[in-house]
C-alpha cells in the first residue's frame, strides 16, 4: 500500500508528529480546565452545606459507581495496548483492544443509564424537577450538581466511542499502521483524560 | 523530543494492576471512619492513579516536555480553587455578620430525621 | 419636594462633595494618584516627543543613528521603581478601605432591602420609608443590605462608598454623614428595566429632626383622603409601575381600574372592588391579570391602613 | 504570476480553503461586519444617551442594546480581531512556514466562529437580551429574554478561541524555520504564544460557566440562582475566571503588533527583547490572579487585598513594555507613515487607560469607582485605544503584504485624527462624569451629567465618520490602489521576504534564519 504522503507544510515525519503531540497535549490542558470548573462548583457546595453532601452520596450505589470504575480502567488499559498493537504493525490485534475498549465504554454508558433510572425512581430529578422528600432541603443542589457532572462525563465518553470508531475503521483501512499511528496515539490520550477525570469523579461524588 | 519511542508491554501491564489495586484500596479506605483525614486521603488515591495514567498510558514519562502543560492546566486550578475559597473563607471576617445563604424557596419537603440519621 | 445636592456642585474637577466624616483623606489618596499619573504622562510623552522630534527621518534611506539593544541598569530602574510606587499605593487604599469596611460599636442599625427598582429601609423603632433613607448627622449608622430578588449595588456618591446587594444574604455598610442636606443614592448593580430609576435620597438631619421623624406618623389626616393618596402614589414607589393616565407600564393603569373586570391569568375573573385592591396591595401574586409579570414586591407592613385607604380613594377618584 | 488570492476561483474554494492567508482575510471581512454591528450598537447608546430622559429607545430597547454592544464587540470582534486575522495571516509567514500546523483545525475554528456569530445575531431576532454582557446571575436567570440563545452563541465562539490557540502553540513550537531559536523569532510570535496560553487555559472555564448557566435557567439546579440555594458570587468568580485573562488575550497581541510597527518605523532594534519576550509571558501567567479586582465590592476583605496586591503586579509588565518601546525611538529614523501613527495614538491612549487602571486597582477608590463611568472610561481607553489602535495598525501596516495595493496616505491620516479626537472627546468626558458618580448602564440619569453625556454623543458621531472615511479608502484601495512592492517599509521580518500578495505556497525555499528580527544597521559605527 502506499505510503502516507507528507503534507507540504510540514518538514519531516518527527515535526508532524511532534506538532500533533503538543496539540493534542494543549487540547486535553484545556478540558481539564473545563472539568475544574465543576470541580470548584462540588467543592463550594460541599463547603456551604457538608453533612448534606456527605448524607446524599449514602444515597448512592457505590457499588455500581466501583465496577465503572474498574470498566473504564480496563479500558484504559486495551486503548493501550490498542495503540501498542499499531506500533507493532498486528492490526488483528489493535482492532480486537480498540473493539474491547469501545465494549467496556458502552457498559459504563449502560451502568450509568442504570443508576440514572434508579435516581428518577425515588424522585431525585435534577433541579426544579426535583420532588423528593430528604432530611436536608439543600438536598436539590447535590443532584442537580451530580447530574450535570456525570452527565458532560458521560458526553465525553460517547465521544470518546466515537473517536474509537473512527479509529478503528481507519485501522481496518490500513490509512493508520506502524508507519503513520498518530490518530490512535491522539485518541489513546483523550481516552485516558476521560478515565482520569472519572477516577476523580468516583470517589468525590460515591464515597465521601 | 523523542521520536517514535516505543513503549515495551511491561510497563502497561504493571500500571493496570497498580490501578484496579488503587480503586480497591479507595474504596477500602473509605469504608472505615478516618474522620477529618477521610477527604484527603481519597483525593489523595486519585492523585496516586492519575499520575500512573498519565505517567504511563499518556507516556509522560518519556516525553517530559509535555509535562508544562499538566503543570499550566493545574497550577489554574489550584489558582481557581485557592482565590474562590479565600472569598467564601472570609467573608463575614470583618463584618459580624457570617455571611451565608440563607431563606431560598428549595423543592424538597424536609421529612424529620430520626437519631440514626436515616430519613423515617 | 427638598432639593437634593446636584452632584457636579461644591465638589472638586473629579470628584462631588466629600460630607464623609471618616474618609475625608479619600480625595487626598485621589488626586495623589491623579498627580503622580500627570507628571508619568507628562515625563513619558514629553521623552517620546524629543525623541521623535530629534530622530526624524529625513531622506528616505537614513539609517538610525546607533542601535542600542539593552541597558541593564535603565531596565531594573524602570522595573523596580514602578513596582516600589505602585505597591505604596496599595498600602494607602488598603488602609482607607479598611476603614470604610470596619464597622464602628456604637453605630445605629437601619436595614436596607432593595426591591426591583426601589429602596425600602426599616429604622430601628420598626418604621418604615420607601426612597428615603433619613440618618443623623455626625454618628455612624450601620447598614443592613439585603435584596429580595436580584442584585443591585448601593452607592452614596459624596460618601465615597458602595456595596453590593446580594439576595438571600446580609451584606454591610457603614456612613458617618458629617454635613446636614439630602444627597443622592444609586443603584450601581444593573438589575432590569428601572435600574436607572431606583433612585434614592440620603437626607441628613440634626439629632432631634431625626427622633421627631422617627416619632411622627407620617400620615396627616388635615387633608382629604383622596389627596393623601395622590401623595402616596409618588412616595410609595407606585409611580414607577403604575400609570394614572391609562398609558402601558410595568403594572396595570390605575385609570378606570375601581369596579373594573378584571380577567386573571388563571382564566378566572373578578370585578376590582376594594377586597380586590387591598388583596393585591398586600399579596400582588395572588392574582395575576394576563398580560402582566408578577414582578410587584408585597406592601405588607409597609402601608398603614390609613394609608391603603387613602390609595383606594385616590383610585376611585381617577376612575370616573 | 497567480498569488493565494487568484489560486482558485469560486466561493466555495474560499469557504472550504485549508490556506491560512485566505482564512485570515474571510476572519478579516467577518470581524469587520461584527465591528459594524457592534458599533451600530454604540452609536444607538450613545444617541439615547444624548437627552436625560427618552429620546428614541424605551428602557428595555436601551437595554438590549447596550447588552448586544457589550456582548459583539467582545466575543465577535476584539477575541478574535488581532489573533484570528493578522495572526493567522502573518505568523506563519514570519515563522518562515507554509502554513500553520493543522489547517484543518484553522478552518474549524473560522467554521466554528461563523456558526456561533449566527447563532449571536440570531439571539436579536428571538427578543435580544438585556442583562449586560456579563450575564450576571440572577438576572440573567429569571429575565424573559433570549439568554440562552446568546450564551449558547458565546459557547460555540470559545470553541473557535480556543481552536486557534492550540493552532498557534502547535505552529510556534514546530514550524519555526531552521536557525529561528526562541530569542531569534518576532515579538508579534511571542505575543501570540502568550495569547495562546491563556486561551487555552481560560476560555474553557467560560464554556463551563456558560453550560452552568444554561442548566440554571432551563433546569434550575441551583448553584447560581439565591432564590434556590445557589451563590450569585461564585457565577462572578467563574464569569471572572475567564473574562479577565480574556482581556489580556486582547492585549497581548496587541503589544505584539506594536513591537513591530515601532521597529520598522524608526528602523531600530527593540530595545530590551528580551524583557519584551519575558513580559508577555508574565502578563500571560500574571493574568489568572488578578480576577478579584471585578468584585471589590461583593467579594470578601481579605480576597480583595490579594487581588489588589496581585493587581499592580500585573501593571508592571505593561510599564516595561511601554519605557522598552519608547526607548526604542531613540536615536532612530522615524518615518511617520499611518501605521506609525497608530503606534503613537495606541501610545497615548494605553498609557492614559493604564494609569486609570490604578484608581480602579486601589482597593478604596475602586470603592467609589466601580460600575461609574469611569469603569466604562477605563477600559475603552484601553481596549479601543489599545486593541483597536494596534489592530488599525497591523491592518495598514500589513495591507500591502495581503492585498498588494497600498491605500491612500492622506485619507489615512484624515481617518486617524478624526477617530483620535472623535475617541478622546467621548471618553475622556466619561472620566470626569464617573468620578462624579454617574453609574454605568443607565438609561436615564438625573440632569446634571447631561452636558458631559451630550460632549460624549457628539464625539461618538466623529467616531463613526473616521471610520467611514477608513472603509471608503480602504475599498478604494483594494479596487484601484497602487500595486505594493514585497517591503514597503523596508522590514526585516521574515513575511516580506514573500511578494505581496504572497503565492499559495509562500516560501518556494524555507529561508533560513541566522539573526535575531530586527537587527538594522546604524549609520554611525563607533
Amino acid at each position: 500500500m502506499s505510503k502516507r504522503a507528507l503534507p507540504h507544510y510540514f518538514a519531516s515525519e518527527a515535526q508532524e508528529f511532534n506538532a500533533c503531540k503538543v496539540g493534542m497535549w494543549a487540547f486535553i490542558a484545556q478540558e481539564v480546565l473545563f472539568f475544574s470548573g465543576l470541580f470548584v462548583a462540588y467543592a463550594v457546595y460541599r463547603f456551604y452545606n457538608p453533612e448534606m453532601f456527605h448524607y446524599a452520596s449514602s444515597l448512592l450505589d457505590w457499588k455500581l459507581g466501583f465496577i465503572n470504575t474498574i470498566f473504564l480502567i480496563i479500558s484504559s488499559f486495551t486503548m493501550v495496548m490498542g495503540v501498542y498493537h499499531t506500533q507493532h504493525g498486528n492490526r488483528k490485534k489493535t482492532l480486537i483492544n480498540l473493539g474491547a475498549t469501545v465494549a467496556l465504554a458502552t457498559c459504563f454508558l449502560v451502568i450509568k443509564s442504570f443508576e440514572y433510572q434508579a435516581k428518577f425512581a425515588h424522585g431525585y430529578y435534577p433541579g426544579m424537577y426535583f420532588n423528593a422528600e430528604g432530611p436536608f432541603d439543600t438536598l436539590h443542589i447535590f443532584f442537580g450538581l451530580y447530574f450535570t457532572i456525570t452527565g458532560l462525563h458521560a458526553l465525553h465518553v460517547l465521544i470518546g466511542i466515537g473517536l474509537i470508531v473512527w479509529i478503528m475503521a481507519r485501522v481496518a483501512k490500513n490509512t493508520v499502521n506502524s508507519d503513520y499511528f498518530t490518530p490512535i496515539e491522539m485518541v489513546g490520550l483523550y481516552w485516558h483524560l476521560v478515565d482520569i477525570v472519572w477516577i476523580f469523579l468516583f470517589p468525590l461524588l460515591y464515597l465521601l | 523530543m523523542a521520536n517514535h519511542v516505543v513503549i515495551p508491554k511491561i510497563y502497561y501491564q504493571g500500571t493496570f494492576v497498580a490501578l484496579i489495586i488503587l480503586t480497591v484500596i479507595t474504596v477500602a479506605v473509605s469504608r472505615i471512619d478516618l474522620g477529618v483525614l477521610h477527604t484527603p486521603v481519597a483525593i489523595l488515591i486519585a492523585l496516586i492513579k492519575a499520575g500512573l495514567v498519565g505517567a504511563f498510558f499518556m507516556g509522560l514519562r518519556w516525553e517530559r516536555a509535555n509535562l508544562i502543560f499538566v503543570f499550566g492546566a493545574v497550577m489554574a486550578i489550584v489558582l481557581f480553587f485557592l482565590f474562590t475559597f479565600i472569598d467564601i473563607e472570609g467573608r463575614g471576617a470583618i463584618t459580624d455578620i457570617v455571611e451565608r445563604p440563607y431563606n431560598y424557596k428549595s423543592p424538597v419537603t424536609v421529612t424529620p430525621m430520626d437519631s440514626s440519621g436515616a430519613p423515617h | 419636594m427638598e432639593i437634593i445636592q446636584n452632584l457636579t456642585e461644591k465638589g472638586t474637577f473629579f470628584l462631588p462633595s466629600n460630607i464623609s466624616a471618616t474618609l475625608g483623606e479619600f480625595d487626598t489618596l485621589f488626586y495623589f494618584i491623579l498627580w503622580l499619573s500627570v507628571i508619568f504622562m507628562v515625563g513619558l510623552i514629553g521623552v517620546s516627543a524629543w525623541f521623535l522630534i530629534t530622530s526624524k527621518r529625513k531622506s528616505s534611506d537614513q539609517l538610525a543613528e546607533k542601535q542600542i539593544t539593552h541597558n541593564i541598569p535603565l531596565e531594573i530602574i524602570w522595573t523596580v521603581v514602578p513596582t516600589l510606587l505602585v505597591l505604596f499605593i496599595f498600602w494607602l487604599g488598603f488602609k482607607q478601605y479598611m476603614l470604610m469596611r470596619s464597622i464602628p460599636p456604637n453605630a445605629t442599625t437601619i436595614y436596607v432591602s432593595g426591591k426591583k427598582w426601589f429602596w425600602e429601609f426599616t429604622y430601628p423603632n420598626g418604621k418604615k420609608t420607601i426612597g428615603d433613607l433619613v440618618v443623623p448627622v455626625n454618628t455612624p449608622v450601620k447598614l443592613i443590605l439585603s435584596s429580595t430578588d436580584v442584585l443591585h449595588s448601593f452607592y452614596l456618591p459624596n460618601l465615597r462608598i458602595k456595596r453590593d446587594v446580594i439576595p438571600n444574604r446580609y451584606t454591610v455598610l457603614t456612613i458617618e454623614p458629617a454635613k446636614i442636606g439630602n444627597f443622592r443614592i444609586f443603584c450601581t448593580e444593573y438589575c432590569g428595566d428601572k435600574h436607572s430609576n431606583m433612585l434614592a435620597t440620603l437626607k441628613v438631619m440634626s439629632n432631634d429632626d431625626y427622633y421627631a421623624f422617627l416619632k411622627a406618623v407620617d400620615f396627616d389626616d388635615s387633608i382629604p383622603l383622596s389627596e393623601a393618596g395622590k401623595q402616596l402614589y409618588t412616595k410609595k414607589g407606585c409611580v414607577a409601575c403604575h400609570s394614572i393616565d391609562g398609558s402601558p407600564m410595568v403594572g396595570p393603569t390605575w385609570k378606570n381600574l375601581y369596579n373594573a373586570n378584571r380577567v386573571f391569568t388563571d382564566g378566572s375573573e373578578r370585578i376590582a372592588d376594594e377586597a380586590y385592591l387591598i388583596e393585591s396591595i398586600n399579596y400582588p401574586q395572588a392574582h395575576i391579570v394576563t398580560g402582566y409579570q408578577p414582578v410587584m414586591p408585597s406592601y405588607q407592613g409597609l402601608l398603614v391602613d390609613q394609608e391603603i385607604t387613602a390609595i383606594i380613594e385616590y383610585i376611585k377618584e381617577l376612575s370616573d | 504570476m497567480k498569488n493565494y488570492i487568484t489560486e482558485k476561483k469560486g466561493l466555495l474554494s474560499w469557504l472550504f480553503t485549508k490556506d491560512h492567508k485566505r482564512i485570515g482575510i474571510m476572519y478579516l471581512f467577518s470581524v469587520f461586519g461584527a465591528f459594524a454591528v457592534g458599533g451600530f450598537a454604540a452609536l444607538l447608546v450613545r444617541l439615547e444617551l444624548f437627552t436625560p430622559d427618552q429620546l428614541i429607545l424605551t428602557a428595555k430597547q436601551y437595554n438590549q442594546s447596550f447588552t448586544l454592544h457589550g456582548a459583539i464587540m467582545v466575543f465577535l470582534f476584539i477575541i478574535p480581531s488581532i489573533p484570528a486575522t493578522l495572526g493567522n495571516f502573518i505568523l506563519p509567514l514570519q515563522l518562515g512556514a507554509n502554513d500553520v500546523a493543522f489547517p484543518k483545525l484553522n478552518l474549524a475554528s473560522f467554521h466554528v466562529y461563523i456558526l456561533g456569530a449566527l447563532v449571536c445575531i440570531l439571539s436579536i431576532f428571538m427578543g435580544g437580551i438585556d442583562t449586560g454582557w456579563t450575564f450576571y446571575t440572577p438576572y440573567s436567570t429569571t429575565t424573559d429574554t433570549a439568554v440562552v440563545t446568546m450564551v449558547v452563541g458565546a459557547f460555540i465562539l470559545g470553541f473557535s478561541s480556543i481552536l486557534t490557540g492550540v493552532n498557534f502553540i502547535a505552529t510556534i513550537h514546530y514550524l519555526r524555520a531552521p536557525g529561528m531559536t526562541w530569542f531569534r523569532m518576532p515579538l508579534f510570535a511571542w505575543s501570540l504564544y502568550a495569547t495562546s496560553i491563556i486561551q487555552i487555559l481560560a476560555t474553557p472555564v467560560l464554556a463551563i460557566t456558560l453550560v452552568l448557566l444554561i442548566l440554571e435557567r432551563m433546569w434550575g439546579i441551583g448553584i447560581f440562582d439565591p432564590a434556590i440555594g445557589g451563590d450569585p458570587v461564585l457565577f462572578q468568580h467563574f464569569f471572572w475566571f475567564y473574562s479577565h485573562p480574556a482581556v489580556y488575550i486582547m492585549i497581548l497581541p496587541a503589544m505584539g503588533v506594536i513591537s513591530e510597527l515601532v521597529t520598522t518605523f524608526s528602523r531600530k532594534n527593540i530595545f530590551g527583547y528580551k524583557a519584551i519576550a519575558m513580559s508577555s509571558i508574565a502578563i500571560a501567567v500574571i493574568s489568572f490572579l488578578v480576577w478579584g479586582h471585578h468584585m471589590y465590592t461583593s467579594e470578601s476583605e481579605l480576597a480583595a487585598t490579594l487581588f489588589s496586591i496581585l493587581t499592580f503586579l500585573v501593571a508592571i509588565p505593561s510599564g516595561v513594555k511601554i519605557f522598552n518601546w519608547i526607548a526604542t525611538l531613540y536615536k532612530g529614523s522615524i518615518s511617520f507613515e499611518t501605521p506609525f501613527l497608530y503606534f503613537l495614538g495606541f501610545l497615548f491612549l494605553f498609557v492614559i487607560g493604564g494609569f486609570t487602571g490604578i484608581f480602579l486597582g486601589t482597593l478604596s477608590t475602586n470603592i467609589h469607582l466601580h460600575d461609574t463611568y469611569f469603569v466604562v472610561a477605563h477600559f475603552h481607553y484601553v481596549m479601543f485605544g489599545g486593541t483597536l489602535y494596534a489592530f488599525l495598525g497591523g491592518l495598514h501596516y500589513w495591507w500591502p503584504k495581503m492585498f498588494g495595493k497600498m491605500y491612500s496616505e492622506y485619507l489615512a491620516k484624515w481617518a486617524f485624527w478624526l477617530i483620535f479626537i472623535g475617541f478622546n472627546m467621548t471618553f475622556f468626558v466619561q472620566f470626569i462624569m464617573g468620578s462624579k458618580g454617574m453609574p454605568r448602564r443607565y438609561y436615564n440619569y438625573v440632569d446634571e451629567f447631561a452636558i458631559y453625556h451630550q460632549i460624549s454623543t457628539v464625539g461618538s458621531w466623529i467616531i463613526a465618520i473616521g471610520f467611514i472615511v477608513m472603509l471608503i479608502y480602504l475599498v478604494k484601495s483594494l479596487r484601484s490602489g497602487k500595486k505594493a512592492d514585497k517591503n514597503p517599509w523596508g522590514a526585516l521580518t521574515l513575511e516580506w521576504l514573500t511578494d505581496s500578495p504572497p503565492q499559495y505556497h509562500a516560501f518556494s525555499k524555507t529561508p533560513v534564519v541566522t539573526s535575531p528580527p530586527y537587527d538594522y544597521k546604524a549609520s554611525s559605527h563607533e
